[in-house]
């Protein structure tokens, strides 16, 4: 019975999908019309360009996927051009030919649009299965497991105040206002009426204050709680609005807090004891898009769209999330069409391959994840600033991303921030020179005094290990060019491959920095979080005891603890960047880690499925905005 | 090989038991590395140390180490072994969620490698010295030498990807909504690939016990006793043969019970098949020390129920290891 | 070469009724082995005919092609690596060559086998009883039920006790001369005409084999059948062979009438294996006849007499031509030796020698050697769920033995009565549970040391004795290197010295163990067990494992050299005839203890243990009619389990003049009957005479 | 007549093929092993490029500069295939030899103090085998680290239980042997006695087992390699697959001269030892 069902409604979508189009040509004709009357419209040529344009760009935009509407829209688009031509050689024309012209061409757009949503509708509602390595646990707040992607999986389900739009900036959300006072101690903010929870009921600003006293009573297993350190109260002042009243100045707390905390229902969650260990079966009752309705164990996630989202009904009906144990498992399944998506960054050799395949496209763009170069710097020799900088003088940063990554990757700033971040210090320019290196290296005086090709430092020879993570593949890599590219400097290296946990064990012992270090060199990198906000910089330079919770090298400098501090209470956006342009450039001068690339992000999917995602700068395609339709996206 | 069950075998069986157990308890703790990050989640380096010590107190690695180690004997005896570090799920819920996979897989494959190995070592033992003979035993040695990852890979690149003929991964297609027979077929056509790869590898260690021992029985005195008088080939062959031969055999095929559990970490990593051998090497990798303490229990215990299932059979088919 | 031709051109024996007559026709058979490395011709141009209801002897040593001819009436031998050519007929049908579809037919119907290891010829996951029946439900079509009705019928035939309870039994469960009694009902069961019995009591003890000898007899009466019994024992065989077959290296020897066989020798070989029988009907003469050198093993072609090297009478073209069977004398008698004719029913071609060293017997010889005391050694036994840890297996229970310088000790006993846990015991291999041995005066130390030197033992299996990758020099020098007895040059003269006294070539040391025959390397244990210039040797049953031709001359190197040294020797051996031999005192064992010892010549004149009178009686005479059946004491049943003796006189629940009451309650001991004279039994020495 | 000699000429050559198999065995397995061990030690002499070095492009196609094409650096694979000999084959003698020495001393020890000592040691045996193979191999690799040497003692701290049980069993029975009962009749210390009369009799079990434990070493190496436990930087048959995987050249064209030849070059090693262990089984048992 299930194969005449589904045939069924392929013809009924391929009768729909024969309406649209007649729709279109009707569209087209109209446009042709158009056109004629823009033949009469030749006096205001310029305008009527650039009006066309923009009407170009956004019927592209909205067309993108469905082939009829496209050649439709070429044909429009075509239509338009001679329509422009014949105006540019009419030279008189007048104001309401133009205006007749661009109400016909919005019209012809609508059209298509409706011609478009019509076909996806008849081609049934849109599922999308999607591979992610490694499971995820039951995604509520207190057991989801990664950051990435198991955060974002789990805010498919919640939602925050605030929700980061294309350009990684946060965005107002369930918040309809926020607003900060100036010496930015309270964050008040007003929230969408009318919202309502996956059960019906309706989210108020209760229902938040519940969320943050929740988060903060219960530290254990949730990060949400250290968003809200230093979160006095939360004042709420109606049933939609309230007030975070915190106990010290903190910029940035829209990107930290607002946008990160997924919004709990009080009347689900206030039973319960222990959130780590209770059983709420494979649901999870929140305001976001999708309801997760089946969990298998290491198998598969299934959501479900909420019809009822307070932004519009998801575009993607069902999203299937399946587990693999590793990537070779899951690009083997989007080449057999077994998933449509990788919720994961997919290896720089496979971007050629997977894109000459049909129909699978990519979506690329930045990412602040990153691969760098740690060394002991509270330890002969690497308390010199010299051999630092000699050490990042001597990398070729452009061999390895042309080498390792197949150019699919983004040359590292010596000064930390991503060139496509907004607070990027554009000075930041990295040289590979390691004739300056040595230069530099005989000047401080480590000198090959017995002639073995390895210089030598207080006596010994400048010899280290370097320590890396044999699991990930890359990185090894990088750590054998490195060894290469330091040995031209005199530096004699090996790679120590060691497993994970031991190599954090290394670098991070405890992952407590008060604990020290037990390694010369390592290979090291960064999730994107920490990139994102560039608010976070201090945690990785600011002396130890200061601050610098990330500061795995022991780097310490008097100015830049200093500006630290100065940071996260400077109160207007010009005066942050300002101190980070500052401290981008003491990093690029006096290298606590020497940053060698940023990997591109890059994802595979299945265009014929679904292809309307959207790539967050930063932080890639993995979120619900990926989900929505354009409309609905902030 | 004489096997007989009593109280020395079964103290000896404690013992062992009680060994491994321990062993269990501490092999994940001598792992260098740390669970914090997985109970604590992605920033754990912005813990203050009240929070460290609030979450060590909440998974119970504060207390002295033979504290654990009493909990969790005590765990064995109650049969809950707690939440898991990663998931904080009931690890026992996450046992029995594998657990069937794993059998059915195991077993599948015993089944097939056990059925296959008896019957073409028998062959090749009949026909000893014949082409059909060499040209059995040498694949069979030719097969004993793959590398079981590699062969994993390779059919998935040639039924999976190449051919499309069956999936790669997975135990059942993720939230197929099949049910019925279509749900059946689909576990099967999920399971042929990782069967296929554990039975080709299982079938040469039965293929060569078998072709041994029943070359050994053939040249027992009481199969020229039975020829003696006047049985048949084929008399020969069931009557008197064949239950001779099989009892080393089933020994061997208990103990690869066993050693299948083992084996299945690689190929049910291989082949992303939910089983236990997977959530071992995921456990592993993560240092959740329950999850591994449970597992690592549940293969201790297929190993010892296979010996023991064996020294019990044995009397079954061999009358002298019965109290006389 | 023409044998076929010659042979068949010559039936001298054929008699008037002709083929017909014969049951089994073998012509000229010749069996070889294609092995690997080597052709072996296990049997070449055999020919003999069995009539019906006759019982015929084939004997031989070992390797001599005994079972390769049997097996091949049989159709049994693999092929590869066995080709048979030449022609046996059963019932004038031709066997080789048959289709295995018919052979298989004949098999167990008309000709059945018993083979020589019951132990592992019974099918070890099968009960008794569905054994038995087996071929009636193969040749007879009967039913499950009905065959096993037979079975027991059988089983009750053979003489296993209570049958209907038996049957149901797994082999294990049977003890070994219940297994054989078993193989012969399987081989009965179809009422076959030939049955082919192949040492069926080789592996038996000497009172057992007694009793399985009668039951063939019985049983042949009965069913009217004929019987090859192959031997490799004359002895065993004269009170019921019809006719013999000597073979030698694949090749009929001599045949005849058993008669003419034991009384008028025609081949030297046949008269050899005679002499080498020790004999209890003869006096003792120190030195056993031997005949030297070892089995032939052909693996070339023959040209000459395969007998040529070791026979006395060897000489003008016996290494020119292969001796083809002439007739020597009435009744088929023929002989494969061209010099038979110098032979003569009184001619004894194989000297006895004379005695050498001093002769004294009996009495007490020199001062004590060895002083054994309470000796008991007790094995735990495990066995049942619970491991009932109170069972032991009480292997030896309760010995006193003295061992005088000089002198002999034979110790002789059925399987199990625990010789060998003793002699083990003697030499520290074992720790008494209870008792003291005293060597010299000192308790036995069971640390390694020098002290060890002074008892030293021979194994009973010359092939295991000796570690296979060593040379013949380095086993000997052993126990010398091991207490560092001299320099290495000092040693290497001292093993040259050694292989002289045992009689074997000097360049023997440089050769590995496998380049010697059995009875040359239980010569180099005698040389090895001499090295470290012992006090007291233990000879565990040093020649049961040897041919007879061959055992005669180990047991005279031991009795040559206890001459010359003037060394204890203790000797232990489950044949009476043996010990004789050589032993100044006899201790004869049951179940662990010591039921009678005596100076040699009174315990063999005047045997006065019903146990001892029953082993002796046992000893088969290799002469027909020397012994009248009808008066000997048989003993019934099997030896009882060391691990539960029977309470009382542990021989009592098989000795022929138990007195109830008495000797199943009370517990004789081992009291001095006459001087020198020990026996523990209530009737030679009533209870109320023992001294405690 | 002529059924039967032709009958008979078909018997003869099965038994003579019967007698040879394990001489044929052993031969292939040695010519295999031969070739794999001349590879290695002629390496440098042998491969092309030097297989450390970046010598073209990554990812490039077999080419008559690169018969094997590249790999994800662009090093020669050839080159990495021919120098991978020296590091599987050293890990697999290496290992075994480990596993050997450990198991003979275990088996001759248990085998022959059977009472307490011995079956004390054999329930050691027994949780070696039935203690989770996988944490173990980790718990190893972690505290010793990555290296040529610590692979090694990983696999043979691993795989000496299975020698250990076979050198027992035969010590067991070699114990009870009369020349050994002799010697110690004769007052030798258990030194005299294990040393002169049951190790060397061990030795061609001991032999048998330890090829049998260098095909299961290389095995080992390999897997271990390939689940990333190995060291990825040591050039060895293992690791250019661990390198295949985690490039993803298993579902790609590459899998031809990337994944192909290392592992046929594992399989051809093992099977080239297992043969050898094979032939020397059957001398060892010979059936029939
Ligand atoms: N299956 C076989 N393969 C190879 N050689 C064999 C085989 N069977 C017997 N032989 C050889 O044939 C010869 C004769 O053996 P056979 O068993 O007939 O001797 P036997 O007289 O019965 O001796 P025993 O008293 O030891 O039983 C021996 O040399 C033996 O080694
Ligand atoms: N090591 C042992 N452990 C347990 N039982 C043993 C041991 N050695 C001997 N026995 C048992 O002790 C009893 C006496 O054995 P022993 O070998 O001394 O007898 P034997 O007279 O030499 O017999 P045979 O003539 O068969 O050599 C037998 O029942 C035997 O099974
Ligand atoms: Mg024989
Ligand atoms: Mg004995």
């Amino acid at each position: 019975g299930g194969e005449d069902t589904s045939s069924e409604e392929v013809s009924a979508a391929q009768a729909q999908a024969a309406t649209a189009q007649s729709e279109a040509a009707a569209a087209q004709s109209e446009a042709e019309s158009a056109q004629a009357e823009a033949e009469a419209a030749a006096s205001a040529l310029a305008q009527a360009q650039a009006d066309l344009e923009a009407a170009q760009a956004a019927a592209s935009a909205a067309m993108e996927g469905d082939e009829a509407s496209q050649s439709a829209l070429a044909d429009a688009q075509a239509a338009l051009e001679e329509a422009e031509q014949r105006a540019a050689a009419t030279a008189e024309a007048s104001e309401e030919a133009v205006a007749a012209a661009e109400s016909a061409l919005a019209e012809a757009e609508q059209m298509l649009d409706e011609a478009m949503m019509e076909q996806e509708a008849a081609a049934g509602p849109v599922t999308v299965r999607a591979a992610i390595t490694g499971d995820e646990a039951t995604l509520n707040p207190y057991t989801y497991i990664s950051g990435f992607p198991g955060w974002n999986l789990l805010m498919l389900q919640y939602d925050s105040l605030m929700q980061l739009d294309a350009a990684g900036i946060p965005q107002p959300w369930l918040a309809d206002t926020v607003s900060v006072n100036a010496d930015l101690t309270e964050y008040s903010f007003t929230m969408v009426e009318g919202v309502t929870w996956h059960d019906g009921q309706p989210l108020t600003a209760h229902d938040v204050d519940f969320s943050v006293d929740y988060y903060i009573n219960n530290v254990e297993a949730s990060r949400f709680a250290r968003d809200l350190r230093g979160v006095e109260d939360l004042v709420v002042t109606g049933d939609y609005s309230a007030t975070f009243v915190l106990g010290s100045p903190k910029a940035g707390f829209e990107l930290a807090a607002l946008a990160d905390i997924p919004i709990i229902p009080r009347h689900v969650w206030e039973g319960v004891e222990v959130p780590s260990e209770h059983d709420f079966g494979a649901t999870n009752i929140g305001t976001g898009p999708y309801k997760l309705v089946e969990y298998v164990e290491g198998q598969s996630y299934r959501f479900e769209a909420n019809p009822d989202y307070f932004r519009g009904a998801p575009a993607v009906e069902e999203l299937v999330v399946i587990v693999f144990a590793d990537d070779a498992g899951a690009q083997a399944a989007i080449r057999t069409g077994e998933v449509d998506v990788i919720f994961e960054r997919i290896p720089p050799e496979q971007i050629p391959l997977l894109d000459a395949q049909d129909p699978l496209d990519i979506a690329l763009g930045p990412e602040f994840t990153t691969q760098m170069i740690n060394y002991d710097a509270s330890k002969r020799p690497f308390d010199d600033v010299a051999v630092r900088q000699a050490i990042n003088l001597a990398m070729d940063r452009q061999d390895i991303v042309d080498t390792v990554f197949l150019g699919a990757a983004t040359v590292g700033s010596p000064g930390w921030i991503h060139p496509e971040h907004r607070s990027y210090n554009p000075s930041m320019i990295p040289v590979y020179d390691p004739a300056a290196a040595n230069a530099l290296l005989d000047a401080a005086g480590y000198v090959d005094g017995d002639g073995d090709g390895v210089r030598e430092f207080d006596g010994q020879p400048m010899s280290f290990e370097i320590i890396t993570n044999a699991p990930d593949s890359l990185r090894l890599r990088i750590a054998e060019l490195t060894v290469e590219m330091l040995a031209a400097i005199g530096i004699e290296t090996s790679v120590a491959a060691v497993e994970t946990g031991t190599w954090e064990q290394a670098v991070w012992p405890e992952f407590n920095v008060n604990n020290g270090r037990n390694y010369d060199i390592a290979m090291w990198g960064w999730s994107a979080p920490v990139q994102a906000d560039p608010l976070r910089l201090p945690q990785l330079v600011a002396s130890i005891p200061m601050g610098g919770f990330l500061n795995l090298t022991g780097y310490a400098s008097a100015e830049m603890d200093a500006l630290s501090a100065a940071l996260p209470v400077e109160s207007t956006e010009a005066g942050r960047i300002a101190i980070l342009l500052r401290m981008q450039e003491i990093i690029a001068e006096e290298l606590p880690f020497v940053l060698l690339l940023y990997p591109d992000g890059a994802y595979v999917y299945d265009s014929s499925v679904y292809s309307d995602w959207e790539f967050i700068a930063g932080q890639g395609i993995v979120s619900k905005l990926s989900l929505l339709p354009p409309s609905a996206r902030p | 090989m004489r096997r007989r069950l009593d109280v020395r075998r079964l103290t000896q069986y404690g013992v062992v038991v009680v060994v491994a157990v321990t062993l269990n308890f501490l092999l994940p703790r001598l792992m260098p590395g740390n669970p914090l990050v997985l109970i604590a989640g992605v920033d754990v380096g912005l813990l203050s140390p009240d929070e460290r010590a609030e979450i060590v107190a909440r998974v119970g690695l504060d207390v002295p180490l033979w504290k654990q180690y009493l909990r969790y004997w005590g765990d064995i005896f109650t049969g809950d072994f707690g939440y898991s570090f990663r998931s904080s799920r009931p690890i026992v819920d996450m046992i029995w969620d594998r657990l069937p996979w794993t059998l059915l897989i195991t077993g599948l494959s015993l089944i097939v490698s056990a059925v296959a190995g008896v019957i073409l070592g028998a062959i090749s033992a009949w026909r000893r010295g014949t082409k059909t003979d060499l040209g059995m035993l040498s694949g069979m040695i030719s097969i004993e030498s793959l590398p079981s990852f590699w062969l994993g890979m390779l059919l998935i690149s040639i039924f999976a990807v190449q051919w499309g003929l069956l999936p790669s991964s997975h135990a059942v297609t993720p939230a197929s909504g099949l049910a019925g027979w279509a749900h059946m077929w689909d576990i099967v056509s999920h399971a042929i690939l990782p069967v296929v790869t554990l039975s080709i590898l299982a079938t040469p260690g039965v293929y060569m016990t078998m072709r041994y021992s029943m070359l050994e029985t053939l040249g027992e005195d009481y199969i020229r006793t039975a020829r003696a008088k006047g049985a048949g080939e084929r008399r020969v062959l069931f009557g008197h043969v064949a239950r001779n031969t099989i009892a080393p055999v089933v020994t061997v095929l208990a103990l690869r019970i066993g050693f299948a559990f083992g084996g299945t970490v690689i190929v049910e990593t291989v082949f992303t098949y939910p089983g236990l051998g997977r959530l071992v090497f995921e456990a592993v990798s993560g240092r959740d020390y329950p999850v591994m303490q449970a597992a690592f229990l549940v293969f201790t215990a297929a190993v010892l129920v296979a010996n023991l299932a064996a020294d019990l059979l044995y009397p079954l088919i061999d009358p002298r290891t019965r109290t006389s | 070469m023409t044998t076929a031709a010659a042979v068949g051109s010559r039936k001298p024996w054929r008699d008037a009724a002709g083929i017909d007559a014969n049951l089994l026709d073998i012509e000229n058979l010749a069996v070889r082995f294609e092995l690997p490395t080597e052709t072996i011709r296990a049997v070449s141009g055999v020919s003999l005919t069995v009539a019906p209801s006759e019982t015929f002897a084939l004997v031989g040593e070992s390797g001599s092609g005994k079972s390769v001819s049997m097996l091949s009436v049989m159709g049994l031998l693999p092929a590869p690596p066995a080709f048979v050519s030449g022609s046996i007929r059963l019932e004038g049908r031709e066997i080789i060559g048959m289709p295995a579809r018919e052979l298989k037919r004949i098999r167990g119907r008309d000709v059945a086998m018993v083979f020589q290891e019951p132990m592992s010829s019974l099918n070890p996951v099968h009960r008794v009883g569905r054994q038995i029946g087996e071929s009636l439900r193969i040749h007879r079509g009967f039913t499950k039920a009905a065959a096993r009705r037979r079975a027991i019928e059988l089983l009750d035939r053979v003489g296993i006790p209570s049958a209907p309870s038996r049957v149901d039994d797994y082999p294990h469960e049977f003890s070994g001369g219940m297994r054989q009694r078993a193989m012969i009902a399987m081989a009965l069961a179809c009422e076959p005409k030939l049955l082919i019995a192949d040492e069926p009591t080789t592996a038996l003890d000497v009172t057992v084999q007694a009793q399985i000898v009668d039951l063939v007899r019985e049983v042949q009466d009965e069913y009217r059948l004929a019987v090859v019994w192959i031997t490799h024992d004359l002895g065993v065989v004269a009170e019921i062979a019809d006719r013999v077959a000597v073979m030698y290296a694949g090749r009929i020897a001599e045949t005849g009438s058993a008669h003419a066989i034991y009384r008028s020798t025609r081949h030297p070989y046949t008269s050899g294996l005679l002499r080498s029988i020790p004999r209890l009907d003869r006096p003792v003469t120190t030195r056993l006849a031997e005949i030297p050198g070892s089995p032939l093993r052909v693996a070339e072609e023959l040209r000459g007499c395969p007998f040529d090297a070791r026979c006395p009478l060897a000489g003008e073209g016996c290494s020119e031509a292969l001796p083809e069977l002439e007739d020597v004398g009435a009744d088929r008698h023929g002989s494969a030796c061209i010099h038979h004719h110098e032979m003569s029913d009184s001619s004894d071609l194989w000297s006895e020698g004379s005695v050498t060293g001093e002769q004294t017997m009996s009495g007490e010889g020199g001062d004590v050697v060895v002083s054994i005391r309470g000796l008991r050694v007790h094995f735990p036994v495990v066995r049942g769920l619970r491991r009932s840890g109170s069972g032991v297996i009480r292997a030896v229970d309760g010995v006193d033995l003295d061992v005088r310088r000089g002198r002999t000790l034979g110790v002789v006993g059925e399987s199990g009565c625990g010789k060998t846990t003793l002699g083990r015991a003697l030499v520290a291999l074992v720790r008494p549970t209870e008792g003291t041995i005293d060597i010299e005066g000192n308790p036995i130390d069971h640390r390694s040391g020098r002290h060890r030197r002074v008892v030293q033992m021979i194994f009973q299996d010359p092939f295991s004795a000796m570690n296979p990758g060593m040379r013949v020099g380095d086993v000997i020098a052993e126990p010398l290197r091991i207490h560092r007895l001299g320099t290495p040059e000092e040693i290497r003269e001292r093993v040259s010295e050694l292989l002289a006294q045992v009689g074997l070539p000097t360049d023997a040391g440089r050769r590995h163990p496998h380049e010697f025959s059995g009875g040359q390397r239980q010569r180099i244990a005698v040389a090895r067990a001499l090295a470290a210039d012992p006090e007291v040797i233990v000879c565990d049953e040093p020649v049961s494992s040897l041919d007879v031709s061959v055992q005669a001359q180990v047991v005279n190197l031991l009795a040559d050299i206890q001459a010359a040294t003037g060394m204890a020797l203790v000797f232990i051996a489950h044949d009476l005839a043996v010990v004789r031999h050589v032993s100044h005192e006899v201790a004869v064992m049951y179940l662990g203890e010591i039921v009678e010892r005596a100076p040699r010549d009174q315990l063999y004149r005047e045997p006065l243990h019903p146990y001892t009178k029953a082993l002796l009686a046992a000893v088969p005479a290799p002469e027909p009619g020397v012994l009248d059946a009808g008066t000997r004491t048989r003993l019934v049943g099997d030896l009882p389990s060391p691990e539960d003796p029977p309470a009382g006189c542990r021989f009592h629940t098989r000795c022929p003049v138990a007195v109830e009451g008495l000797c199943s309650t009370i517990e004789p001991a081992l009291t001095e009957a006459a001087p020198g004279r020990w026996v523990s039994c209530h009737l030679v020495n009533p209870p109320g005479q023992q001294r405690p | 007549m002529t059924v039967a000699d032709s009958r008979e000429r078909a018997a003869r050559r099965t038994a003579r093929r019967r007698s040879r198999i394990p001489t044929l065995f052993g031969l292939a397995g040695g010519l295999i092993v031969g070739i794999l061990v001349c590879g290695a030690v002629f390496a440098p002499w042998l491969a092309p490029y030097d297989p450390t070095e970046r010598v073209a492009r990554p990812f490039l196609f077999p080419s008559s500069e690169h018969l094997l094409g590249t790999n994800d650096i662009g090093q020669d694979l050839l080159s990495e295939m021919i120098f991978g000999a020296r590091v599987s084959l050293t890990i697999g003698i290496v290992a075994a030899a480990v596993a050997l020495l450990i198991g003979t001393t275990v088996g001759v020890v248990a085998g022959y103090y059977p009472k307490r000592l011995g079956s004390a040691m054999m329930r050691g045996v027994d949780v070696i085998l039935i203690l989770p193979f996988l944490p173990l191999l980790i718990v190893l690799a972690a505290y010793l680290g990555r290296s040529l040497l610590n692979t090694i003692l990983v696999i043979g701290v691993l795989i000496w239980a299975e020698p250990a049980r076979i050198i027992r069993s035969q010590v067991l029975s070699l114990r009870s042997r009369e020349y050994v009962l002799a010697a110690r009749s004769m007052g030798a210390p258990d030194r005299w006695t294990i040393l002169r009369h049951i190790v060397p009799r061990t030795g061609l079990l001991a032999t048998g087992s330890f090829v049998r434990a260098v095909s299961n070493a290389i095995l080992l190496e390999a897997a271990l390699s390939f689940l990333g436990l190995g060291d990825p930087i040591q050039k060895s048959w293992g690791s250019t697959l661990f390198w295949a995987q985690s490039r993803g050249a298993f579902l790609t064209p590459a899998w031809k001269w990337w994944v192909l030849p290392p592992g046929l070059l594992i399989m051809l090693a093992s099977l080239g030892f297992a043969l050898i262990a094979f032939s020397l089984e059957e001398r060892i048992n010979p059936r029939l």
